[in-house]
């Protein structure tokens, strides 16, 4: 196995002017964070439907065929069970395999080899193997694809010992994280954001990592904590500016790794504004949020909180077809300002 | 039944044709002016396959269908109008607007669903085909499907299922060649995918999928069969699509040429000329019945459109509704506690 | 399609003493049901792996093949997916098909049928289409059966909207849920317990729904609400019993259905003691405890709390196979105590 | 390669059949006097068929195992007393007691894992085929499965992944007529299972699984096939459990009549009587070699017995380390934040 140890001569987009920090979207830092990795490790390879020259479903591998080859982004055919278990044994013989999911949906057919091999494996075989896989899948609604298109299922990664759950809401984390779960010799499956693939923000060119199990302060405030994943986290720095010129100072922190949680900085927030509002996508019922909920009334953030914990999350429903309809099925900027604003006003 | 020489069917056929192509035209012009919203999958190109199939069928047959199924539908018997009014996510559409081009249904022509999932239709057809034998009935089910759905696994076991119980289910493979982007020659290592049928002891036939009379022969042969007991069969038809994917495709793993060779074996266009005489055999119709049929379909979606238009707007208001059914009466002899 | 009247004739075990209530093992109560729903609607059937001859895996579907034949006792080939769209499509066409999975690990397998197709058919169709199925599978480690046939899988299912999730912990609940389950025309997951199989209790003889969605109550004390679910329920009472010995008095709830889940009665229990320990033997992070932990701090009981709510779960491990390490990987009566004790104690 | 010609051919292949029949007898006989708890799954009837393919690999090649996997870990090289201790749960377990018999894994030997999984391994097995082929490698995967999971769509996916990318993998069914109590002719619409091979475009064949010699001719072939970049292929090998599916069989299924006629085809003792000169053939071993097989069989598992016994149960107080992997140094070029 060799590597090679430049790894900006092959890979990533042309520098942009020194001054400014160079800006990518969501979907070009994912792409930058694999071919990063491909050029510095021969062992790293994509594998999915339609990842080669159709350059991905949400168009993510873009180029990368025509820069690592057919064999190193490889185009499966359709059978989600059989690529995901197909790079739990690639990984298991000693390469780096990334898969991409077209949606996160399809992890259900997938769910076997994610939940009770890869996730297992280790643990099962009293450490003597790992199972370095990456799973990318975008999740999400917002696009009209409706119920089997459009969900969010972080919750179902999150409840398994044996996995690791990112959701990058920010192309620098896009990247960052990425690089991390690709070091990373345990399974992780990345939820990318398909509303978020479009959006840009400064990406450092270098391969810079971002921990795992690291909370982000997006924004600092006084009176309230929210807490966001994925697309929600934009929806609710947002929503902090419209509270702040509300008089709500607004604290917006940022899991991106749900598993593991660094539950430890936004218990330090909520004990200090003693105030918690957990906003998800998801559907509220057994979603990611009420893990957090959990953590932080069992913390000593407990004694603290001068309102209740509360979650603003999707509704309970399948996500619908209609623009109009899907809009309301989930957090908007809107239902948060409203609903913090309840939580400071109200106690 | 001979489409060609049956006039009342050659007109049936022909029209239906014309419809589903109207139809997605339709579809494919309200998207690019940003009139509809979502996704979609065309099957302009491929509409012999769902008219021929569902003209093997009779009245309590069931289907299920595909993301790519505004064909199946229409061809099964569907209002044009239910389905327009679903795409433009109208309350009086087929779904109230929930479900979309992707979970068009209609219950009472026996069509179960299009489907999201590729190959999700398969074990569900299975599954309709083990009620009708359960229940002593004599209807089929006809499931309908992509090349790339044959190498999901629900595809195998929804097959060997049908296989081992002997149901009446027809499994219609549409081969428009690609799964998306993936070329059958890349995603199976043999040469026609009814070889696979071979492996679940049930018949498999290739044949012309761009030819309506082709399609129903091969499909009306196993409906036959699964209507007697015979058990399932494959009919593997071999069709195109003329257009991408969905919007977001950009047609790279394929050549203009061949796009271009496929559009000249529009279906349509043959089998006008077949039913007007080009063939060997006596005309069904003259060129006005021609002119009629496509007046008819063009009418048709003309009509569902304004009436589709016309309707209200999917209800937020009533979102959380329908997530469940309301409790019915408790199973025979059951008492509430 | 008929339907036979009189529910008894063809079916239940012979009467005993008209004194004393009538006892059946959990198992037996579930077969029962399924007797008695059979003999009573001629859609009702069963399907799964070995369900006929053999008797089911767990010997729950036993001699229910000789009642009722081959064909409404339906063995299948091992393709879970199949199976449950099997079901899913059988459903749609007008039967009533109980699936048995023989481990509930092996959803996974079928997850798309049940999460993607099942669970959404009838949003999705804009409620023109129901799928009535039931799917029954026993969950829960105490086999040695090791990681991946011993998972307790509930969070996944009460995430999903169109989906309700039962667990019955008593042979009674075996019984009167499934009967519900089999009566509601919308997908029901019934989540057995391999260690309550074997497990006696009073059942009544006559075809007696309980209700999904309402928790049961299953003592009352003033200290402490110890909610549980599964398994654990008989521990949370044993439990109860050695704490009353010490001087604290919990009430025990099981919530029996997670989805639709009657939180009303457990946060009316929770204002009244002040305090809650919420008991899952599935691993901790993104149990269905969260959910209810996180439904008591939004409710009026927040207000009422004298000490944290406190979650007493299934360690964030695989389960091994070791019997001891098997047996230290989820709450045991001791640990029950020992914590409700703390709870009370230090608060 | 003769087994039955070639003294220690002959003699190796007696050996492991003899041990795998020991461990599993001596497992059998711990559980009934409760010295084991969970379950298990015995191949005793069966051990012609690991010990005839894994004869045909070569170090560095992979296997993926399944439930019943004792034999194929014996014949692949463990360690008995590893073994023996995971199955008493013992930290010197090759899976430190995590896994029990369902889960043993011989990572050195190139057995990637049993699976409690039914055709959990085959797209594994596809995967370590992948590997293999990028880094441009010369190893083969044999994936072991049982009829019953031939009807798995992971098998069926696992399978067709093989086939398109040309991967060295032999796929080895041990067709022993039931997947638990489902026998194949309710199962399968066909008469081999090696039917459903030729869908993929591989080559497929059915063996006797009860003689040595065949299973390693047909896998010995496969392997070549397979190491020269000839792609997948399929065996068959048709053989019996003795045993019950596990614990709890009562065996209502199948007759004592069946089970009593498969016995007299005991893979051993008819491997025996042809190493000895039963046959046609030269005779390779002579009655005392055989009884030196049979002895070394017997003194191994005794030993691993006598050792795992003495080793250190599961340590509890770990039980939380090994669910992930410490993080390992980043892929070459990284830097940490
Ligand atoms: C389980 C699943 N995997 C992937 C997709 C994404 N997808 C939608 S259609 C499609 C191609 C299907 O190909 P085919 O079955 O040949 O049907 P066609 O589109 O050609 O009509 C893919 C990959 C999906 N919807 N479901
Ligand atoms: C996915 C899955 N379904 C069901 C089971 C339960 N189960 C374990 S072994 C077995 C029978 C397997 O039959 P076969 O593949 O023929 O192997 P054999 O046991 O005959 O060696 C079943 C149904 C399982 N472990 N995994
Ligand atoms: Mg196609
Ligand atoms: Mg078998």
């Amino acid at each position: 196995m060799t590597t090679t140890s430049d790894t900006r001569s092959a890979v990533g987009p042309a520098v942009s002017a020194v001054a400014e920090p160079r800006t990518l979207t969501y979907s070009e830092a994912v792409r930058e964070a694999m071919a990063q990795a491909m050029a510095a490790d021969d062992r790293v390879f994509l594998l999915g439907e339609d990842v080669g020259t159709y350059g991905g479903a949400f168009g993510v591998s873009g180029d990368l065929v025509h820069r690592f080859g057919t064999e190193r982004v490889r185009d499966t055919p359709i059978s989600e069970l059989g690529i995901v278990g197909a790079a739990v044994g690639a990984g298991l013989a000693g390469m780096r395999p990334i898969v991409e999911i077209q949606f996160s949906d399809f992890t259900a057919q997938a769910m076997d080899q994610i939940a009770n091999q890869a996730a297992k494996i280790h643990f099962m075989l009293g450490g003597a193997a790992t199972v370095p896989m990456v799973l990318r899948a975008p999740g999400g609604s917002g696009t009209g694809a409706a119920a089997q298109h459009s969900q969010s299922l972080e919750a179902w990664f999150a409840h398994v010992p044996g996995l690791q759950v990112v959701m990058p809401s920010t192309a620098a984390d896009a990247k960052g994280l990425l690089l991390s779960a690709i070091d990373d010799p345990n399974p992780v499956i990345v939820l990318e954001h398909k509303l978020l693939y479009k959006q840009s923000g400064p990406v450092p060119e270098e391969p810079v990592r971002v921990r795992l199990g690291e909370t982000a302060v997006r924004r600092t405030g006084t009176d309230v904590t929210i807490v966001a994943t994925g697309v929600m986290v934009s929806r609710a720095l947002e929503a902090a500016e419209r509270l702040a010129a509300d008089g709500v100072s607004a604290s917006v922190l940022d899991p991106r790794t749900l598993r593991p949680l660094d539950d430890q900085t936004i218990v330090d927030s909520v004990a200090a504004t003693g105030r918690a509002l957990l906003v998800q996508e998801a559907p509220k019922t057994g979603g990611f949020m009420s893990e957090i909920a959990a953590r932080i009334v069992e913390s000593p953030a407990f004694g603290r909180l001068q309102a209740p914990v509360s979650r603003l999350c999707g509704l309970d429903v399948p996500i619908p077809y209609a623009p109009q309809l899907e809009q309301a099925a989930v957090p908007q900027v809107d239902d948060i300002v409203t609903k913090a604003a309840e939580l400071v006003r109200r106690w | 039944m001979t489409l060609t020489t049956e006039a009342d069917r050659a007109k049936h056929a022909l029209t239906t044709m014309w419809t589903i192509r109207r139809f997605e035209e339709a579809v494919d012009d309200m998207f690019a002016r940003g009139l509809m919203h979502g996704t979609m999958h065309l099957s302009i190109g491929q509409e012999a396959v769902p008219t021929g199939a569902c003209m093997a069928l009779s009245e309590g047959d069931y289907i299920t269908s595909t993301h790519r199924g505004h064909g199946h539908c229409i061809a099964k018997g569907a209002k044009l109008d239910a389905m327009m009014a679903e795409l433009l996510a109208k309350e009086t559409g087929y779904c109230r607007g929930r479900g979309g081009s992707m979970h068009i249904a209609d219950v009472a022509t026996g069509n179960l669903g299009a489907n999201g999932i590729v190959a999700g239709g398969v074990p569900i057809a299975a599954g309709a085909g083990l009620a009708v034998r359960m229940r002593g009935g004599s209807e089929v089910v006809v499931s309908f499907f992509g090349d790339g759905a044959v190498n999901e696994g629900a595809w195998h076991e929804g097959v060997n299922l049908a296989a081992i119980w002997d149901l009446p289910v027809v499994f219609v493979c549409e081969n428009n060649r690609y799964g998306m982007s993936m070329s059958v020659d890349r995603a199976f290592n043999v040469d026609t995918l009814a070889e696979r049928a071979r492996g679940y002891g049930i018949p498999g036939v290739t044949v012309d999928g761009n030819d309506p009379q082709t399609v129903y022969d091969a499909v009306a042969d196993a409906v036959r069969r699964a209507r007697s007991g015979g058990g399932p069969s494959f009919v593997e038809a071999l069709t195109y699509r003329w257009k991408g994917h969905s919007k977001s495709d950009k047609n790279l793993y394929r050549t203009r040429e061949e796009i271009e060779s496929w559009r000249e074996r529009d279906p349509i266009a043959a089998f006008e000329a077949a039913v007007t005489g080009g063939g060997a055999t006596a005309p069904a119709l003259s060129e006005s019945d021609v002119e009629e049929c496509r007046a008819l379909a063009r009418d048709r979606v003309r009509e569902a459109i304004r009436t589709a238009n016309a309707a209200p707007d999917a209800d937020a208001a009533t979102l959380t509704d329908a997530v469940y059914a309301p409790a019915g009466e408790p199973i025979a002899g059951g008492t509430r506690a």
